[in-house]
């Protein structure tokens, strides 16, 4: 690769234009007016109705330069504040217990706690944000901070603009790091390639921009390449024409392979939800033979009770899950042997009426949740390490929270297999669903069998509400809205067969994933349906049958 | 060793078991004869704790069985043979036999080797699901997991239906060779003769519900199992 | 309620064949007494005696009664399938909500141009999403005959697709009772779309009459009542007479041994079929018959909750009891209509506690429970 | 009888117990509190609750239980279309009086209904006016859930803004179903829309439980406010309340009313209503200010008629005022719609909002959409000589009211 | 023509539409005096060779017997011939002319085929009278179902099945709360009520007493020669008193063939299913 010397000569060529373009920039570079204070600068802040923001705001960063970030930062943040009394501006931080910490903005001293009534909030909204984030990002540009520095230079790539082109380039004289480097580059060959009208700096910006996934990229060339009402193109040159439109077919094609990657992302994870839900399931239902409708409100359970611990210790909210997990699994699993030994033991040997109590146990569940914890939605915080995602390149991430529920999943999975196999508890719930007085006859403690089976399943339940209170609503609904899909995945993996449950619920996550772009989500989910209808003409049973004699 | 007095027992509202006695001595092997539906397979059930009885006592040594939970009963030492043999069909053979190991008194948790030298045929087909045995590998397979219970008293309910006549007296030789080298106590029912009268010590006969007439092997009489079997 | 013709599955030795066809036939004489005498005391009281009358009946009663005849009759079709031949089917909703939904539109189409936008032609919903024309799936339901049909063979025609399919493929249990529920899923979603044309989740309302009849008037709505408890006598009459016939005892074998059937010659996939479509046109009909009464159909209909919940009026009732179906229909829902107004914050958990108290402790449902007390007592007696 | 009987219709079980069972709190408190005014005419105000448990049916059997066996003076209930929907016949037929406190899609009007929520002309309209012009927004995310009231919303918006010269390639539609809960796709596809140059905005009608796991996938993507801000009509306070909206900060809701809004009356309300349902940290919502309005603007009309007869009531209500909870005044309309201010708010950290623009006075609800095609020509005016809730000012026909 | 003259046609008194005529199932062609063959079978499962190239012919009219190790594959055998398992190769016919490959369990029960199961297997919860009712050989379309009434005749038939295998007096007993043995007398009649041409009887006599087992063997002499039957026993007693020609299977295939007399003295037969002392 002769990347060097191209980078050299872009430089030149960006040096040259430069000039021309950054001449009105330049006028009103940000050299700091030392005759105006900031406390001056600032002050018109102060009750200022929110037309007036704007002005106000690109003051500051012209006037005040960087000496203003910890102003616009409180801005941004949401925390500027005054005090009524005084009309002095603050910073105000909400206290967990009421009321707000307030400090100096511009000396951070601290100024003690204040009541709401006595503060009043300067106005912000949307568009403020925007231009103060955008300002923030001229004003670090060159901080001393490389992580400032990026988010400055990713701001900036996502909206090209001409005024940034003299900043960038000061910046690409100065920087050493070589990851900002590569973007400085990028941001300003993109703005060359806007701003450039002869052929070749705009070639070498197009060359320069090979590989970049950057979506504002993308839609530059999709400018150059646009074509008229007589489908000519609008590009003048033809050569840039032909280049721009091979660059882009050549990035299009990278975006045709990351959205495959993405949608198989999102069909894993609808996946590995489904797999949860139906985990438990698959052992009170599929192993046991209870047909259990209150699997649902087995797993809100689990989700009340990730509420529940965080309510519980609302200062460490980065570790309640990890407290949520076990404590989910026994509350679920001891609601679910309590249901065992006071409805389910009396219906050993008619199957089909566990259908109907169950179904009276979720009225209960449900209910008696809603009673406790009120109809309304419960807040269930995301921890940190939880939010967000995991950025592979600029068009391509993963959620941490599906990406976790994904590795939960499986991680479930794989410790009931050993549960299952590995003790005598998995041997002995089949032979006691298979033939009851026989396992009797055999010593096997049917009573404990089934007990603690029906806990383990219902904790597995628990466990997939811990998962759930991370993706969607914690409210008295969330049990009706999965009880269906767990039984689908379960029949369609086929009964009895934990690896079924697995490869079904996984690949009904990724079937539903990839119609669902063509379909739309209603019909994706009708035609997985109608799917599993068809499917099972062929295979009575399942994915993975029960076979032999037996089962016929 | 086991002694059965007056067990009544009753299906819904019809009775089964009427007023019923029957003693079995230890290290003997007792021949339970009679037609069909006289209530062997019932008794048997009663004595398992499958069926609950209405009144009456069962003791097998000094335990007190009508007292004893169902699932307390084997680890006794008790083993059960049911009739149709009631393998559980969807486990493999080794798990089949791998049932019973829990309740075994000496804690030893390995599918003894004397099950396999017996029925060869289990170990060729440790994988293969209980249910898909024929009928005779199905019996066997009770046989044998009856055994490796363990037991002190082993209750075979009519357990050569359906088997190859060289395993019939194979099975009948092991039964013998057992209570003779481990002193188990043996309760057969048969209806086949000839095997009853190879093996068995003693006979109780029983008709609706009761035993009607009981002894030594040798006083098995034609006569009697014209009265109290013939149809 | 001395009628005891249950073919429970209790082991306990049973009297004579003869006697019990007379028993049988003696239960259905009362059932058919009691229920025509109920319906036509409701309505000689509501349409005779006067409102401040001790006699009089209302009409709030009457639509409720009409209600409660429809879900019985649906309660029946489901009993005929699950109780008799062991087809368990967590999808019977979606019979009912179709036969209502052929029923809706003829009624829709009855509004002609005093819909909101006065359209003679189209339904309001579909003036209001921009429609042309109405669908072709629509033409002909202005004519009452045709929708008539279409209430008995669009449920019937979807249970013999589903049926034949898998039916013939033998899927069985709970294989079949999942797919069931998937069925009436996939119908739920599919009329919840607006695309569809049948009026997505607003479904078809604002009835004003049928065959001319005003059917806010009370006369209407003890007609209507008339009809529905004509239509599950009819139906309870027609379902004993098969349940008593020797078809009734092959589907009853098909339920306790399906391959031991077929080994003595039956095509058992044909006898389920045939039951599934027929039961199927029952929930249809019970459907049709419900639209007018209550006034709107709409998706929440399919909902899978709504047949689970019929299955368990069924159980409740007693499964394989014809009469115990109808009568777990009417008292669930008589207690839903109690409880939701007595005690509507806690409602559920008497509904939920009724669920669990009658499985656990009235394994063979209200009717399995009277009837023992009944030999019981009848035995004391002897 | 020597009370007033005021039915509560409002589901306490089901998928709406959600929404509902705080409407229903709402009205026990206000009659609470109207009875320790003296209650009304003279007499004591006696609540019938009853739990319609979500299901639509039930609905219309409920309604006739208290008008015919309860005979209940007046009812207030409701939440979705649908059951509204099937109440209206039951109302028509009993000549009820139903207060219907929640925003909807209009396109109706009932002699016996009083539309106290919003019309789509009171949310949607000025909603998307401020994201033109204050947010400079090109491009158009039409996302909802596929009901009626989102089909609506969405075609009247999308009416206006190809009037307003915004393209057919500018326009996203996408509606999910009721509950909807993985939005992987839908939101990765928003993320693709809006990434290609032209500021985008998301206009979401998505209903209740659909609009966490919403939020939670638009949080996780990256989608902040000032990227592709979101403007929805369906999320108040209450479903916030639900949700970290940390994420959530700069996204906006369009509604008649906020709980931060300043004024002697909602402080009032708000302290009442935290001390009623004894929880502090209870939020307000918009629905709950319509249910108030309503509520006053019956005892007005009651007052003023002297009773509590349905025809009377119906014809007092008309012109009725009574203050709002943000500062200004109700009017009942002729069309038995209300007059009210439309607020845009941006979500804030504690799961409130904060009002960034605020419509010029009132605005009346319009019963008929003036930018769909069929009900241009629609009026509704319960006033004589036309009383009537369509009246088609070019065929002067009234159609489709069922009396 | 008009059209009263077209409905007429299309109504003819004297017959009945085509639609209503019942189909007959097909008649057995046993020209050849072989009613069942079997030829070059093989089916295994998972692997396992069941049943291996095996060919057998049975004669119209006779019985058969069949024994063989456990797990030979004689219950796989009767398994193939109704249908119930598919073969992986191989040919069935019932007489020269039907392919039974082609035919579900329920169309080869209706030619003619019956069986009782080795494990006893009745409708439990039907009285012994339904069980039989249901068994019984008639038209088995759903409207005769619907339609039919037992006539005299087939309540004198249901009475003599009864009273042959002796559950006279229990006939409205349900048949779940029979004992083992009853339940194979039960099946046995259902067998006897079908009346059909084949015969496959899987170890009858398991759980009978000397004098059943007996009655079993007279009955079945007695069948014979108007029917043709198979059966499946391994008690030796039994077969030997009915036994005309004895089929002894081993691992999927025949072993040995031919009258109890050689089969007995068959050192090989000795070796893997006799023992010694037979
Ligand atoms: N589950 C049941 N319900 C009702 N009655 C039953 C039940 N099981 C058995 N019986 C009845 O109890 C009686 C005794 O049955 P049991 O099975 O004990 O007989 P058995 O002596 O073992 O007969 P066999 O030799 O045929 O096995 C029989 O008459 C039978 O009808
Ligand atoms: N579905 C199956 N899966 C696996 N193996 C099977 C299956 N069905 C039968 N087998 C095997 O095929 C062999 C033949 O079985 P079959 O039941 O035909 O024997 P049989 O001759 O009837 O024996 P028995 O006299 O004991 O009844 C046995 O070894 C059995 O384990
Ligand atoms: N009216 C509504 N939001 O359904
Ligand atoms: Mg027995
Ligand atoms: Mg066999």
């Amino acid at each position: 690769m002769n990347k060097l010397p191209i980078h050299y000569f872009l430089s030149l060529v960006i040096a040259v234009f430069g000039v021309v373009y950054s001449q009105q920039s330049a006028a009103e570079s940000s050299t700091p007016n030392p005759s105006v204070t900031l406390a001056e600068l600032s002050e018109p802040l102060v009750g200022a109705n929110l037309r007036k923001m704007p002005a106000l705001v690109e003051r500051l960063e012209l006037e005040a330069g960087t000496t203003a970030l910890p102003v616009l930062e409180a801005l941004l943040a949401g925390e500027l504040y005054y005090q009524r009394s005084d009309k002095r501006l603050v910073r105000a931080v909400s206290q967990t217990e009421g009321g707000f910490q307030i400090s100096d903005v511009f000396s951070t001293d601290a100024l003690g706690s204040v009541a709401k009534k006595q503060i009043r909030k300067v106005k912000l909204n949307n568009a403020l944000r925007v231009q103060l984030r955008a300002a923030i990002g001229r004003l670090t540009l060159l901080s001393d901070d490389p992580k400032l520095r990026l988010t400055a230079i990713e701001n900036m790539l996502k909206k090209p603009d001409q005024a940034n082109l003299e900043l960038l380039q000061q910046a690409r004289a100065q920087e050493t790091d070589s990851d900002i480097v590569d973007l400085l580059n990028e941001a300003l060959a993109l703005n060359l390639l806007i701003a450039a009208t002869d052929r070749q700096p705009r070639l070498q910006a197009l060359r320069e921009l090979e590989g970049s996934l950057q979506p504002a990229v993308r839609n530059a060339l999709q400018a150059l390449v646009a074509l008229d009402a007589d489908a000519q193109p609008l590009e003048q040159d033809i050569v840039v024409f032909t280049s721009a439109s091979r660059l882009l077919d050549k990035i299009d094609g990278k975006l045709g392979f990351y959205a495959f990657l993405e949608t198989l992302f999102f069909g894993l994870s609808l996946g590995s939800v489904l797999l949860l839900i139906a985990t438990g399931l698959a052992i009170t239902f599929g192993v046991m033979g209870v047909i259990n409708m209150a699997h649902g409100e087995l797993i809100m359970l689990g989700a009340y009770t990730t509420y529940v611990v965080q309510l519980l210790m609302p200062n460490h909210i980065e570790y309640s899950l990890l407290v949520a997990v076990p404590a989910a699994f026994l509350v679920s699993g001891l609601v679910g042997i309590l249901i065992e030994r006071s409805v389910i033991r009396f219906l050993h040997g008619r199957p089909l009426e566990t259908l109907l109590a169950t179904f009276g146990v979720s009225l209960i569940l449900q209910q008696a949740v809603r009673s406790i914890f009120s109809p309304l939605n419960r807040q269930v915080a995301t921890p940190e390490w939880m939010s967000g995602s995991l950025e592979i390149n600029s068009i391509f991430s993963l959620t941490y929270n599906r990406l976790y529920v994904f590795l939960f999943a499986l991680l479930v999975f794989v410790l009931l297999q050993l549960i299952l196999k590995r003790t005598t508890l998995g041997l002995n719930v089949r032979a006691v669903s298979q033939n009851r007085s026989m396992a009797k006859a055999m010593g096997v403690k049917t009573d404990w069998v089934d007990a603690m089976t029906f806990g383990l399943g219902s904790g597995v339940a628990g466990l997939a509400g811990v998962a759930l209170s991370q993706l969607t609503n914690v409210g008295p609904n969330l049990g009706q809205a999965y009880i269906i899909d767990s039984f689908m995945v379960v029949v369609f993996g086929g009964v009895g067969n934990l690896w079924g449950t697995l490869v079904a619920g996984l690949s009904l996550g990724v079937f539903t994933k990839f119609l669902e772009p063509a379909t739309g989500a209603v019909m994706a989910k009708i035609l997985v349906l109608v799917f599993i209808v068809l499917f099972i003409q062929k295979r009575p049973r399942g994915l993975f049958p029960q076979q032999g004699r037996a089962a016929e | 060793m086991i002694s059965i007095e007056g067990v009544n027992q009753f299906y819904g509202s019809t009775q089964t078991l009427w007023d019923l006695d029957l003693e079995v001595a230890e290290g003997s092997i007792t021949c339970i004869m009679g037609r069909n539906g006289v209530g062997k397979t019932t008794l048997l059930k009663c004595l398992m704790g499958l069926l609950p009885i209405k009144s009456g006592s069962l003791r097998v040594g000094d335990t007190d069985f009508a007292r004893l939970p169902a699932v307390a009963r084997p680890r006794s030492g008790v083993a059960y043979v049911p009739q149709g043999r009631d393998v559980f069909p969807l486990l493999t053979v080794e798990e089949n036999l791998r049932i019973g190991l829990g309740s075994r008194r000496d804690k030893i948790r390995e599918i003894p080797q004397q099950v396999f030298e017996l029925f060869p045929v289990l170990n060729d087909m440790l994988s293969r699901r209980g249910g898909d045995l024929s009928g005779g590998q199905q019996q066997q397979l009770a046989i044998g997991r009856a055994l490796v219970l363990d037991p002190q008293v082993l209750i075979l309910d009519e357990p050569n239906e359906g088997i190859q006549p060289n395993i019939v007296r194979q099975i009948g030789d092991v039964v013998l060779k057992l209570n003779k080298e481990q002193g188990l106590t043996v309760i057969l029912v048969e209806q086949k003769l000839a095997f009853a009268r190879r093996v068995g010590q003693e006979f109780r006969l029983m008709e609706k519900g009761r035993v009607v007439a009981s002894g030594n092997m040798d006083l098995l009489s034609d006569e009697l199992v014209n009265r109290h079997l013939a149809v | 309620m001395t009628a005891v013709g249950a073919i429970g599955s209790d082991y306990a030795a049973l009297p004579g064949v003869a006697d019990r066809a007379k028993e049988l036939r003696q239960g259905a004489r009362v059932f058919l007494f009691i229920l025509f005498a109920i319906t036509t005391l409701a309505a000689v009281g509501n349409l005779l005696f006067e409102p401040d009358s001790v006699f009089h009946v209302s009409t709030y009663t009457i639509t409720l009664l009409g209600k409660y005849l429809c879900y019985g009759l649906l309660a029946l079709a489901v009993d005929v399938v699950w109780g008799y031949c062991g087809i368990l089917s967590l999808g019977h909703g979606a019979f009912f909500a179709l036969g209502g939904y052929a029923m809706g539109m003829y009624l829709m189409r009855q509004i002609g141009d005093r819909g909101v936008y006065g359209n003679p032609e189209l339904p309001d919903f579909m003036v209001f999403l921009d429609w042309e024309e109405l669908p072709w799936y629509w033409l002909g339901f202005d004519q009452f005959w045709l929708a008539l049909i279409m209430v008995a063979l669009v449920p019937g025609l979807l249970a013999f697709g589903f049926g034949y399919l898998a039916f013939r493929s033998r899927v069985v249990g709970v294989y079949l009772s999942i797919m069931t529920q998937a069925l009436t899923f996939a119908l739920m979603l599919a009329f919840f779309l607006n695309e569809l044309g049948f009026g997505g989740n607003n479904g078809l309302t604002d009835f004003k009459e049928i065959l001319g009849y005003d059917l806010q008037k009370d006369s209407t709505r003890v007609a209507l009542l008339m009809l529905s408890a004509l239509a599950l006598g009819a139906g309870y009459t027609v379902s004993l007479w098969i349940m008593q016939s020797k078809l009734g005892r092959i589907i009853r074998a098909v339920r306790d041994d399906e391959t031991r059937t077929r080994f003595i010659g039956f095509r058992t996939e044909h006898y389920k079929i045939w039951l599934f479509v027929y039961s199927a046109v029952l929930a249809g009909i019970a459907g049709a018959l419900y639209v007018p009464q209550v006034g709107i159909i709409n998706p929440g209909e399919f909902s899978p909750l709504n047949s689970i919940e019929a299955v368990v009026w069924v159980a409740v009732g007693g499964r394989g009891t014809l009469y115990g179906a109808v009568l777990g229909a009417v008292l669930v829902n008589y207690a839903k209509t109690r409880f939701t107004a007595v005690w509507p914050e806690a409602w559920l958990f008497a509904l939920g506690a009724l669920f669990v108290g009658v499985t656990v402790f009235l394994p063979d449902g209200i009717v399995g429970w009277v009837k023992a007390r009944w030999l019981q007592v009848k035995g004391q007696a002897s | 009888a020597d009370t007033i009987k005021v039915g509560v219709l409002h589901s306490l079980s089901g998928t709406m117990a959600i929404s509902e069972t705080t409407l229903k709190d709402t009205v026990l408190m206000m009659i609470e509190d109207q009875n320790k005014k003296g209650g009304l005419l003279g007499k004591k105000l006696e609540p019938v609750v009853v739990d319609p448990a979500s299901n639509w049916p039930l609905f219309a059997e409920k309604t006739r239980e208290l008008l015919s066996q309860e005979e209940v003076d007046v009812i207030f209930g409701c939440w979705t279309s649908v059951s509204r929907k099937s109440v209206l016949p039951v109302i028509e037929e009993l000549n009820g009086l139903l207060f219907y406190p929640v925003q909807y899609e209009g396109e109706e009007s009932s002699k016996n209904v009083f539309y106290t929520g919003a019309a789509p002309n009171q949310q949607a309209i000025p909603a998307v006016d401020y994201l033109m012009n204050e947010l400079d927004v090109k491009r158009w995310v039409l996302a909802g859930t596929d009901y009626v009231y989102p089909r609506t919303t969405n075609k009247v918006l999308e009416a206006y803004l190809k009037a307003k010269g915004v393209a057919d390639k500018d326009i996203m539609i996408n509606y999910t179903p009721f509950g909807h809960s993985d939005w992987q796709s839908i939101v990765a596809d928003v993320k693709k829309f809006g990434s290609e140059g032209k500021k985008t905005a998301v206009v979401s009608t998505i209903n209740g439980d659909a609009n966490v796991p919403f939020y939670k996938e638009l949080g996780n993507q990256g989608i902040s406010a000032e990227d592709i801000p979101v403007v929805a009509f369906s999320v108040g306070e209450e479903e916030l309340s639900g949700i970290d909206t940390k994420p959530l900060v700069g996204h906006l809701a369009a509604w008649n009313y906020f709980q931060s809004v300043e004024s002697d009356e909602n402080d009032e309300f708000i302290a009442k209503w935290k001390k009623y349902i004894k929880d502090d940290k209870r939020v307000t919502n918009d629905p709950m200010e319509a249910t108030y309005i309503g509520f006053n603007m019956w005892v007005a009309a009651v007052e003023k008629a002297g009773t509590t007869d349905v025809d009377a009531v119906e014809q007092a209500m008309i012109g009725i005022t009574t203050p709002n909870l943000t500062g200004g005044t109700a009017v009942m309309n002729r069309n038995h719609h209300l007059s009210k201010p439309v607020l845009i708010g941006e979500i804030q950290a504690d799961g409130q909002f904060e009002v960034v623009s605020e419509t010029m006075g009132v605005v009346p609800g319009d019963a008929w959409s003036d930018y769909l095609p069929g009900s241009k020509d629609i009026v509704a005016d319960w006033v004589t000589p036309i009383r009537c809730g369509n009246f088609n000012a070019k065929t002067a026909k009234c159609s489709g009211q069922n009396m | 023509m008009s059209l009263s003259e077209d409905f007429r046609q299309s109504m003819p008194r004297d017959q009945l539409w085509p639609f209503l005529i019942e189909k007959q199932p097909p008649a057995v062609d046993a020209s050849k005096n072989i009613l069942l063959y079997v030829e070059g079978l093989s089916v295994s499962f998972d692997g396992f060779k069941a049943l291996n190239d095996l060919n057998l012919y049975i004669n119209d009219g006779e019985l058969r017997c069949l024994i063989g190790a456990n797990g030979a594959g004689k219950t796989t055998l009767m398994d193939v011939i109704t249908g119930k398992t598919r073969a992986d190769s191989g040919q069935v016919w019932f007489g020269q002319t039907l392919d039974l490959f082609d035919r579900d369990e329920a169309e080869i029960a209706a030619l003619g085929i019956g069986r009782k199961f080795q494990k006893p297997s009745v409708f439990e919860a039907q009285t012994v009278f339904t069980n039989l009712e249901l068994a019984m050989k008639v038209n088995k379309s759903i409207f005769y179902g619907l339609l039919s009434r037992l006539g005299s005749a087939e309540l004198d038939r249901i009475a003599h099945v009864l009273e042959t295998i002796g559950l006279q007096g229990q006939e409205s007993m349900l048949a779940g709360a029979l004992s083992h043995g009853q339940k194979q007398w039960l099946e046995i009649g259902m067998l006897l009520i079908a009346d059909p041409r084949l015969m496959l009887v899987d170890e009858p006599v398991a759980g009978m007493t000397p004098q059943e087992t007996e009655r079993t063997a007279e009955l079945l002499t007695s069948l014979a020669g108007e029917r043709t039957v198979v059966v499946v026993e391994h008690d030796m007693e039994f077969v030997r008193s009915i036994a005309r020609t004895v089929t002894v299977l081993h691992q999927g295939a025949v072993l040995a063939e031919g009258s109890m007399q050689e089969v007995q003295n068959n050192p090989e037969v000795i070796e893997v299913y006799l023992g010694e002392g037979h």
